[in-house]
C-alpha cells in the first residue's frame, strides 16, 4: 500500500517540476535590485559573474537585491530544475581609470602625450554603452585644448602634442561631471643658440654661458651639464663638465694663449672662441 | 714476587674470597697483598704515597659542572664565530635531518662539507631546548666528558691518586676556556673527550683482552672522528698511541695482569685503530672527500698563528694564556716526564703537542699540518699539550702536598683557578666582536615583501656572520668552511665577509663575484665596514637603508634578476645519507650507554698481593 | 740520566725555535744594497711604522714628517687611506755607489682592489745607509691659497606618490629616459670588449647600469656581464658616460649579436662636485707605455674622496675605439689639481684622434 | 629443459616489465605535451592591426600564454572554490569578482564547472604607453552548476566577451572579463 502512494507522489512532484515556470526581466542594471517570479516555490538558484545564490523560495514575485546582481553579464536563475538567463548590463560611468603618459615631456613635441580612459561604474563594470569623454591639456596662463572623443567598448584615447611654455600641464579627462587630473610636467628640450663669453680671472679664463634656452625660449632645468672644451697645441686640451645654475652655467679654465675655446651640451654644439689674450 | 697459584674463571670482574684486614690500608711500601683483579687493571704507581684517591669520578663531574654550568647558562659561548656556525649548520638538521644541501650558504652547499656529530646533538636538543641553550647544554656535557675522560686517562698513566687531581685540572685549564668560550669550538673539544675515553679503554683492551673495553674504545674513537676532522686525524693518535705503547710496556709485567707478548699487545691495539680509521672513513666518505678535494685556500692574517718570538699578543693568546700557571710545570715535566720508564710515551706525545702548539715560531706545525695549518689548529694542539700534560703535572702536586702540606695545596688551587681565569679576562680586554650589533632588523628585512627570492651579502660582519644566516630564510653566496663559488675559488677566498683580510687576493675575488651579481641573483649587499662602500659604490649598488643609527648600511642595485638554483646540487646515495645520519650518533649514544651500564669498580685500595697460605686453593668467584 | 734527557729536549726545541725565527730577521738585516733600502722602507709602510720610514727618507724641500705621512698614507678619507701595500718588486736602474735609482713595482691592495702602481726612487748613499731622496707633491694649497668657492647646493630628492600600486592608471614618475649613442665590439687579449657611450636626455638625474648578453650563432646566451665600475651610473641631465663591459676568454667569432640592456632609475643627486679635467695629452710614461695624462682640479666646495677617471677614445671618424680607467689614491679638495694617468693600448695610439676624459667620484660624507 | 624453459620465460617477464616501467615516464611527458597543445588550439587569434599602437610579437605571444593561463586558472578557480589560482591570472576589478563567487560558492556549498570549447580572439585597443590591452571573445562555453556532488543545471551558450588586460610589475593580468549581450 505505501509502496503505491510513494510511486503516486514521485509522479505529482514530476509533474509539478515541469509545470513549474519562472518568468525573469528583459532588461537589468548592474547594481540595481531585479523581481523574478516563480510559479511555484523551492531551491532558488542563481549563478553568474561574482555570484553564486541557494536560497528558498515561495511562489510569486522574488526580489533580487542590488548586491546580487553587482556585476554585469549574464545571469542564469534556477528553480526545480528549471532555468531562465538574464543579461544584466553596466550601470552608468561612475569612475575613470585615466592613464596619461609620460609624467615628463619636452617641450614642442608632436604626439608626445597619449591619454587612454577606460569609463567604469561603481562595480568596475566597463560601461560599453556608447558614450563620449572630454580630454583637456594646458599649461596654467593659457588656454586649454580640449577635444572629445566617442568611446568604443567603455574605452576613449588621445594623442596631443606637447605645449611650447615648460611648466606643470594639467591633463584632465571627464564624463558627465565625473573628472580625473593628471599632471604632466612639460620641460625644456635641448638648448639651443648656445652662446658663451670668456674674460680673464687671475691666472684662469672664466667662461660663461647666455642663459642657456631651448629653441621654444624655455630656460633649461637647473643641473643640466654643459661641457667647456678648452684646445691648445702646447697643453693639449682642457675640459669642465659645468652644471647650468639659474639657467647660466660657469667655469674656469687655464688660460693658454692662442686656445680654442668651445662649449656643448648634450648633442648640441655652441659658439667657438680663439682666445689670444695674455 | 710469586705467581698466585689459582686458576680464575674469568679475568674481566673478578674479587679474591680474603678482604683486605683494615690495617692494611695504608700498607707500607714494600708489603704486597693478594692479587686483586678489576675490569680494569689499576696499577699502583711506582713512586709516590699510595692514598685513596681524594674525589671520585662523580664529585669531579660535580665540579665541572660548578665551574662550567653558570659560564654556559650565561651563553658566554653564544656570539663566538664558531658556535654560531655549529647553530647555523644544527639548525638545517633539525629541520631536515637526512637532506644534506642546505640553500642557504655558497648559493648552496652540502652540509657534508663538516664533521657532523657535535651538530647533529644539537639539532636533536633544540627540539627541547632550543638552538642556542641545546648548544650550552651539549657544551657543558663535552667539559664534564673531558674531565671524566682526564680522570681516567691519568688513573692509566699515573695511577688512581692522580686521577682526580687531573680531572679536576683539566677542568681548569685555560686552553679549555679560550676554546669554549673565546672560539666556540664545540667540535674539538667533544672530539677531544673521546678521544681521551677512546684512549683510555683501548689501554684495557690492548692490555687485558677486555671485549668491552674493545667495544666502548672503537664506539668512543669512531664517534670522536665524526667529531673534528684535526682530532680525527691528529687528536686519536696523540692520545691512543703513547696510550699503546704503554700497554705494551706493561704487557711483561705481571703486576699489570696476565703476561702477555709486547708486540701483540701493541699491533692488537693498531688494528683497532686502523679498524676505526675505516669504519669513520667510510661513514664520512662524503666529508673526506670534500676535505682533501678542497681547492687552495688562503688564510686570513687572523686565521694564522704567527711566530711567537716576533709577536707579543700571538704569544700571549696563543701560548702564554693557555698555558697559564702550567708553564711553572714545564721544568718538572721535562726532568721528570722522560726519566720515568711509563711515561715516557706520555711525554713525548706532550713534547710534540707543545712544538706544534708553538704554531709558525718553529717550522715543523707547517710540516706536520699542512693544509690543516691555521690558528685554530695550532690553539688545539696547545689544548692536547697541557690534557697530556696533566697526568704528570697531578703526581707533581702529590709531590708538593706531600712535601709542603696545606701551603701547597692552597698555592695549587690559587693556581688553578688564576688559569682558568686569565683567559677569561683576556676576553673581557679583547673581545671576539668588537661592539656587537643587533641583527634582527637585516633578518625581519630579509623575510619580508618577497626580498628572500634574492641573494645577500654581509661585509665586516666578523662572527656575526652566521648568526644573520641563522635567523633569516635568504640565501647568501658567502659562508664559512670548504664551499667557494667558482669565482672566489679562483683566488683561494673562502670568506666574501672579510675579504679585505685577504689583502688584494680577497677584494679581487670580491670584486668578480659582484660582477656576477645579476647570475647569482646578488640583491642586498649588508655594510658594516664602510673599507667595502667606494668598491659597492663603484659597482653599481645604492645605498637604500641604514640601521643602527648608520653602523650597519643596506646597499642594492635594481637590475638584478630573483635569484636562480645554481645546479650545483649534490643528492647523495640514500646508503651514504642515512651512514651520515644515522650512525655516528649511534656510535655515541651506545659508547655512553654502555659507560653509564658498566661502570669501573671503584678501588678501595691499590692493589696488594698476599703471600700464598699453604696449599689450599684461593676460592674465587665472579663479582656480582 | 734524567737531567741529560731534559736538556737534550730543551736543546732540540731551542733549535726548532731558532730555525723557525731566523728567516725573518734575516730579511731585516740585509739592507746594504739600494734595492734592499726601498723593500725596508716598504716593510715599514706596511707596518705602518711611519717614524721608522721617515728616518728613511732625504725629505726634500717643504717636506715635513707630517707631510711625508699625509703623502705615503693618504688623507681626507682618500683612497691611499684604505690601502695597504701588498707586493714590492724591485730593479735598479743605475748604482753608482753614493747614488742608486731604483724602479719599484707596487702592487697595493685597495678599497677598489688590487692596484699597480710603478714608481721610480732616487736614492742617496749616506755613511753606508741608503736613504730615499722624498719630494713634496705638486701644489698642496697653503693657508693663504684658500679662496672661497661657491657650492652649488644644487640637489635632487624623490617624492613618491602615496597610491598603492596597483590602483589602475595611477603611476609613480618615470625613470629617466637615456640612450646609447654609441657601441663598438672589439677582441683584445682574450676577451670580448663592448664599449660605447650613455646619455641622460631627460631632464633629471638618473642612475645608469648596463648589461649585455652575448648571444652565440644558435641563439642562445654564450655569456652575461656588467659594465660593473667602467661606467659614471650616476648622469645628470645631458651628461654622458662611457661604458665599457669585459668578456673574459669569449672571441668575436663565436658571437652572432649583442643584447645590450640598461637600466635607468630615478634617484636623487647633487649637482656637485665640479671638477675640472686640465692639460689632457697623450705621451709615454717612464716603461715607454702610452699614457694619457691631464690634472683633476676641483673647482666645487666639496671634497672628492676618491677620484674615478674615466677616458673614451675616438679615431678620426669618431667612433669609440677604446675606454680605459683608473682610480686616483689622492683625495681632491676644493681649489686642489691633481695629476692624473690612464693607460691606452699601445696598438691603438696612433689611432687615437680625439678623447675625452669623465669624472666619476665616491664621497664618504655622501652616503 | 623446463628449467631452462622456465628461465627463458623468467627473462622474458622481466625484459616486459622493464619496458613498461620505462615507458611509462614517456607517456606522461607526451600526455602533458598534448593537453597543452590541446590547450591552445581552442584558441583563434585573428591578428588585426590594433590601435593606437601597434602590436610587438613578444607582446602577442605573451598575451596569447596569459589569456589561456587565466581561462584555465578561472575554471580550477571555480570548481575547486581554489582562491589562489586567481592571484595568478587576475587584478582589480575581476579579481575581486572571482573571488566573492568563490567565497559565496564556499557558503552555499557550490561549484560550477566551465569548459571552455573555442574561441575566437580579436585585438581591439593596445594603449599608447602598452600598459593596457583590450580584447574581444566569442567563446562557446559550456557551464554547470554543482549542489554537493548533485548537478543542479548544466548549459551550452556561445557568449560574447570584453577582455581588458594591463601591466602589473612584468607581468599582464587580466583586469575585467565581461559578458556582452
Amino acid at each position: 500500500m505505501t509502496k503505491n502512494f510513494n510511486t503516486l507522489f514521485i509522479i505529482l512532484a514530476l509533474a509539478c517540476a515541469a509545470y513549474a515556470q519562472i518568468t525573469v526581466p528583459q532588461q537589468a542594471t548592474a547594481g540595481e535590485s531585479a523581481t523574478l517570479t516563480a510559479s511555484s516555490g523551492g531551491t532558488l538558484y542563481l549563478i553568474g559573474p561574482g555570484t553564486a545564490i541557494k536560497r528558498d523560495v515561495k511562489s510569486g514575485e522574488v526580489t533580487l537585491s542590488a548586491d546580487d546582481l553587482a556585476y554585469a553579464g549574464r545571469y542564469t536563475a534556477i528553480v526545480n530544475g528549471n532555468a531562465q538567463s538574464l543579461y544584466v548590463s553596466p550601470a552608468k560611468p561612475q569612475k575613470l581609470s585615466f592613464m596619461a603618459r609620460p609624467s615628463r615631456v619636452p617641450v614642442a613635441q608632436p604626439n608626445v602625450i597619449s591619454g587612454a580612459v577606460f569609463v567604469l561604474d561603481h562595480n568596475d563594470n566597463l560601461v560599453t554603452q556608447p558614450g563620449a569623454v572630454k580630454f583637456e591639456l594646458g599649461v596654467t596662463g593659457q588656454a586649454p585644448v580640449s577635444q572629445s572623443v566617442p568611446t568604443k567598448d567603455g574605452i576613449a584615447y588621445i594623442r596631443a602634442a606637447s605645449g611650447k611654455r615648460e611648466g606643470p600641464a594639467q591633463f584632465t579627462a571627464s564624463v558627465g561631471d565625473i573628472v580625473v587630473r593628471r599632471i604632466v610636467q612639460q620641460v625644456a628640450s635641448d638648448p639651443c643658440n648656445l652662446r658663451m663669453k670668456a674674460q680673464r680671472s687671475g691666472n684662469d679664463i672664466a667662461v660663461e654661458t647666455e642663459p642657456v634656452r631651448d629653441c621654444s625660449g624655455n630656460p633649461v632645468p637647473d643641473g643640466t651639464i654643459v661641457t667647456f672644451i678648452e684646445t691648445t697645441n702646447e697643453h693639449g686640451k682642457s675640459t669642465v663638465d659645468a652644471r647650468v645654475k639659474h639657467g647660466i652655467a660657469k667655469a674656469m679654465l687655464p688660460a693658454q694663449p692662442g686656445a680654442t675655446l668651445t662649449v656643448a651640451s648634450g648633442v648640441v654644439l655652441g659658439n667657438e672662441i680663439r682666445w689670444g689674450g695674455q | 714476587m710469586g705467581k698466585p697459584d689459582s686458576e680464575f674463571l674469568n679475568q674481566n670482574c673478578l674479587w679474591a674470597e680474603f678482604v683486605c684486614p683494615p690495617f692494611l690500608k695504608r700498607p707500607t711500601e714494600n708489603k704486597r697483598g693478594i692479587q686483586l683483579f678489576s675490569s680494569t687493571p689499576v696499577r699502583e704507581y711506582t713512586y709516590g704515597k699510595n692514598e685513596s684517591a681524594i674525589a671520585s669520578p662523580g664529585m669531579v663531574a660535580l665540579l665541572a659542572i660548578a665551574v662550567h654550568g653558570p659560564l654556559l647558562l650565561m651563553q658566554l659561548p653564544a656570539f663566538a664565530a664558531g658556535s654560531q656556525t655549529q647553530m647555523f649548520l644544527a639548525k638545517h638538521y633539525a629541520n631536515d635531518w637526512f637532506g644534506l644541501w642546505n640553500s642557504h650558504w655558497f648559493g648552496g652547499f652540502s652540509q657534508t662539507t663538516s664533521a657532523p656529530l657535535t651538530q647533529q646533538v644539537v639539532a636533536l636538543l633544540s627540539h627541547v631546548f632550543g638552538i642556542t641553550a641545546a648548544y650550552m647544554v651539549t657544551q657543558l656535557a663535552v667539559v664534564v666528558l673531558l674531565a671524566l675522560a682526564v680522570y681516567r686517562f691519568a688513573r692509566v698513566w699515573t695511577g688512581e691518586r692522580t686521577a682526580p687531581i687531573a680531572g679536576i685540572g683539566s677542568i681548569f685549564l685555560g686552553s679549555l676556556a679560550l676554546l669554549v668560550y673565546r672560539d666556540g669550538a664545540l667540535p674539538a673539544t667533544a672530539g677531544t673527550a673521546l678521544a681521551i675515553f677512546g684512549a683510555s679503554f683501548l689501554y684495557g683492551f690492548a692490555r687485558g683482552n677486555e671485549m668491552l673495553s674493545l667495544v666502548k674504545a672503537v664506539l668512543l674513537l669512531i664517534a670522536a672522528a665524526c667529531c673534528d676532522s684535526m682530532t680525527a686525524v691528529y687528536g686519536i693518535l696523540l692520545f691512543a698511541l703513547p696510550t699503546l705503547w704503554l700497554a705494551s710496556a706493561d704487557s711483561t709485567d705481571e703486576e699489570y695482569g696476565e703476561r702477555r707478548s709486547t708486540a701483540a699487545t701493541f699491533i692488537r691495539g693498531v688494528i683497532v685503530l686502523a679498524v676505526c680509521a675505516v669504519v669513520s672513513g667510510f661513514i664520512l666518505a662524503p666529508f673526506w672527500s670534500s676535505v682533501f678535494h678542497s681547492s687552495h685556500r688562503l688564510l686570513a692574517p687572523d686565521e694564522t698563528a704567527g711566530n711567537f718570538l716576533l709577536q707579543g699578543s700571538t704569544a700571549l693568546r696563543y701560548w702564554i694564556v693557555p698555558f697559564g700557571f702550567m708553564i711553572l710545570a714545564l721544568p718538572y715535566l721535562f726532568l721528570s716526564g722522560f726519566a720515568a720508564r711509563r711515561t715516557r710515551a706520555l711525554f713525548l706525545a706532550f713534547y710534540v703537542a707543545l712544538i706544534v702548539g708553538l704554531g709558525a715560531t718553529t717550522p715543523v706545525a707547517k710540516y706536520l699540518l699542512g693544509g690543516f695549518e691555521n690558528a685554530l689548529s695550532v690553539e688545539l694542539f696547545t689544548f692536547w699539550a697541557t690534557l697530556l700534560a696533566l697526568p704528570l703535572v697531578a703526581v707533581l702536586v702529590i709531590e708538593l702536598v706531600a712535601r709542603y702540606q696545606q701551603r701547597a695545596v692552597v698555592l695549587v688551587w690559587v693556581a688553578a683557578v688564576l688559569t682558568f681565569a686569565a683567559p677569561l679576562a683576556w676576553m673581557t680586554y679583547h673581545p671576539s666582536t668588537e661592539n656587537r650589533f643587533r641583527t634582527d632588523y637585516i633578518a625581519n628585512f630579509l623575510n619580508r615583501d618577497n626580498h628572500a627570492q634574492f641573494r645577500y651579502l654581509t661585509l665586516g660582519f666578523g662572527s656575526q656572520f652566521a648568526e644573520v644566516a641563522s635567523r633569516t630564510n635568504a640565501s647568501t653566496v658567502d659562508g664559512i668552511g670548504n664551499g667557494m663559488l667558482p669565482e672566489a675559488r679562483e683566488f683561494g677566498v673562502s670568506h666574501l665577509d672579510n675579504a679585505k683580510a685577504y689583502g688584494s687576493a680577497g677584494m679581487e675575488a670580491l670584486r668578480a663575484v659582484l660582477k656576477h651579481a645579476n647570475q647569482y641573483g646578488l640583491k642586498f649587499i649588508f655594510v658594516r665596514d664602510r673599507y667595502y662602500e667606494p668598491l659597492i659604490a663603484f659597482a653599481g649598488w645604492r645605498q637604500v637603508e641604514a640601521y643602527e643609527n648608520g653602523n650597519v648600511t643596506l646597499w642594492s642595485k635594481e637590475d638584478v634578476p630573483p635569484a636562480r638554483d645554481l645546479q650545483t646540487h649534490q643528492t647523495l646515495p640514500g646508503i651514504e645519507r642515512t651512514l651520515w645520519g644515522v650512525v655516528p650518533l649511534l656510535c655515541l649514544i651506545l659508547a655512553l650507554l654502555l659507560m653509564i651500564a658498566t661502570p669501573e669498580r671503584d678501588e678501595e685500595v691499590e692493589t696488594m698481593a698476599l703471600p700464598p697460605t699453604g696449599t689450599d686453593p684461593i676460592r674465587a668467584q665472579e663479582a656480582i | 740520566m734524567k737531567t741529560s734527557a731534559a736538556i737534550a729536549f730543551t736543546v732540540i726545541l731551542i733549535i726548532l725555535i731558532g730555525l723557525g725565527t731566523a728567516p725573518h730577521a734575516e730579511s731585516h738585516t740585509k739592507s746594504g744594497t739600494a734595492e734592499a733600502a726601498v723593500h725596508a722602507f716598504f716593510d715599514h709602510v706596511k707596518a705602518h711604522d711611519w717614524d721608522d720610514a721617515y728616518a728613511m727618507v732625504n725629505p726634500g724641500d717643504g717636506v715635513s714628517k707630517e707631510s711625508f705621512i699625509r703623502d705615503i698614507a693618504g688623507n681626507n678619507g682618500s683612497l691611499k687611506t684604505i690601502s695597504s701595500i701588498q707586493k714590492v718588486d724591485t730593479k735598479t736602474l743605475n748604482d753608482s755607489g753614493s747614488e742608486a735609482n731604483v724602479r719599484a713595482d707596487l702592487q697595493w691592495s685597495t678599497a677598489v682592489g688590487a692596484v699597480h702602481e710603478t714608481r721610480d726612487f732616487k736614492l742617496t748613499n749616506s755613511g753606508g745607509d741608503w736613504k730615499l731622496d722624498w719630494s713634496a707633491p705638486q701644489q698642496v694649497p697653503t693657508a693663504a691659497d684658500a679662496k672661497p668657492v661657491q657650492t652649488n647646493y644644487l640637489r635632487w630628492d624623490i617624492v613618491q606618490s602615496g597610491a598603492s600600486s596597483n590602483e589602475w592608471g595611477v603611476a609613480n614618475a618615470e625613470p629617466p629616459r637615456t640612450r646609447i649613442i654609441s657601441m663598438n665590439a672589439v677582441d683584445y687579449n682574450g676577451s670580448v670588449v663592448i664599449m660605447g657611450e650613455v646619455v641622460n636626455e631627460d631632464t633629471v638625474p638618473g642612475f645608469v647600469t648596463i648589461n649585455a648578453d652575448l648571444i652565440g650563432q644558435d641563439g642562445n646566451s654564450l655569456a652575461q656581464e656588467s659594465s660593473f665600475d667602467k661606467i659614471s651610473h650616476t648622469l645628470l641631465p645631458k651628461e654622458v658616460s662611457p661604458f665599457r663591459i669585459d668578456f673574459p676568454g669569449r672571441k668575436l667569432a663565436e658571437v652572432k649579436s649583442v643584447r645590450i640592456s640598461p637600466t635607468n632609475l630615478l634617484v636623487p643627486a647633487s649637482a656637485d662636485p665640479l671638477v675640472g679635467v686640465f692639460d689632457q695629452h697623450i705621451e709615454k710614461d717612464a716603461t715607454g707605455k702610452a699614457v694619457l695624462r691631464g690634472q683633476l682640479t676641483n673647482q666645487s666646495g666639496l671634497v672628492v674622496n676618491i677620484p674615478h677617471v674615466l677616458a673614451t677614445f675616438y679615431d678620426k671618424s669618431g667612433k669609440v675605439i677604446w675606454v680605459s680607467d683608473g682610480y686616483l689614491d689622492q683625495a681632491l679638495k676644493p681649489n686642489q689639481q691633481v695629476p692624473f694617468a690612464v693607460d691606452l693600448r699601445d696598438d691603438l695610439a696612433n689611432q687615437v684622434q680625439n678623447y675625452r676624459v669623465t669624472v666619476n667620484y665616491y664621497n664618504s660624507s655622501r652616503s | 629443459m623446463s628449467a631452462a624453459k622456465s628461465s627463458n620465460r623468467m627473462t622474458f617477464f622481466l625484459l616486459a616489465m622493464l619496458f613498461l616501467l620505462s615507458s611509462i615516464p614517456a607517456v606522461m611527458i607526451h600526455a602533458r605535451a598534448w593537453d597543452e597543445a590541446d590547450n591552445s588550439s581552442r584558441f583563434d587569434f585573428t591578428n588585426s592591426s590594433t590601435a593606437p599602437r601597434e602590436l610587438e610579437d613578444q607582446t602577442q605571444t605573451a598575451i596569447k600564454r596569459e589569456y589561456a593561463a587565466a581561462w584555465q586558472n578561472m575554471e580550477d578557480a571555480l570548481a575547486q572554490n581554489r582562491i589562489d589560482l586567481v592571484d595568478k591570472s587576475f587584478v582589480g576589478g575581476e579579481r575581486d569578482q572571482l573571488l566573492r563567487q568563490i567565497d559565496q560558492q564556499k557558503k552555499n556549498g557550490l561549484s560550477s564547472k566551465l569548459d571552455d570549447r573555442s574561441h575566437k580572439v580579436e585585438f581591439a585597443f593596445y594603449s599608447p604607453e602598452g600598459t593596457a590591452i583590450e580584447l574581444h571573445d566569442t567563446v562557446e562555453l559550456s557551464q554547470e552548476t554543482m549542489d554537493g556532488g548533485k548537478s543542479v543545471h548544466s548549459d551550452n551558450a556561445t557568449q560574447k566577451y570584453v577582455v581588458i588586460f594591463t601591466l602589473v610589475g612584468d607581468k599582464w593580468k587580466v583586469r575585467t572579463l565581461q559578458e556582452m549581450q
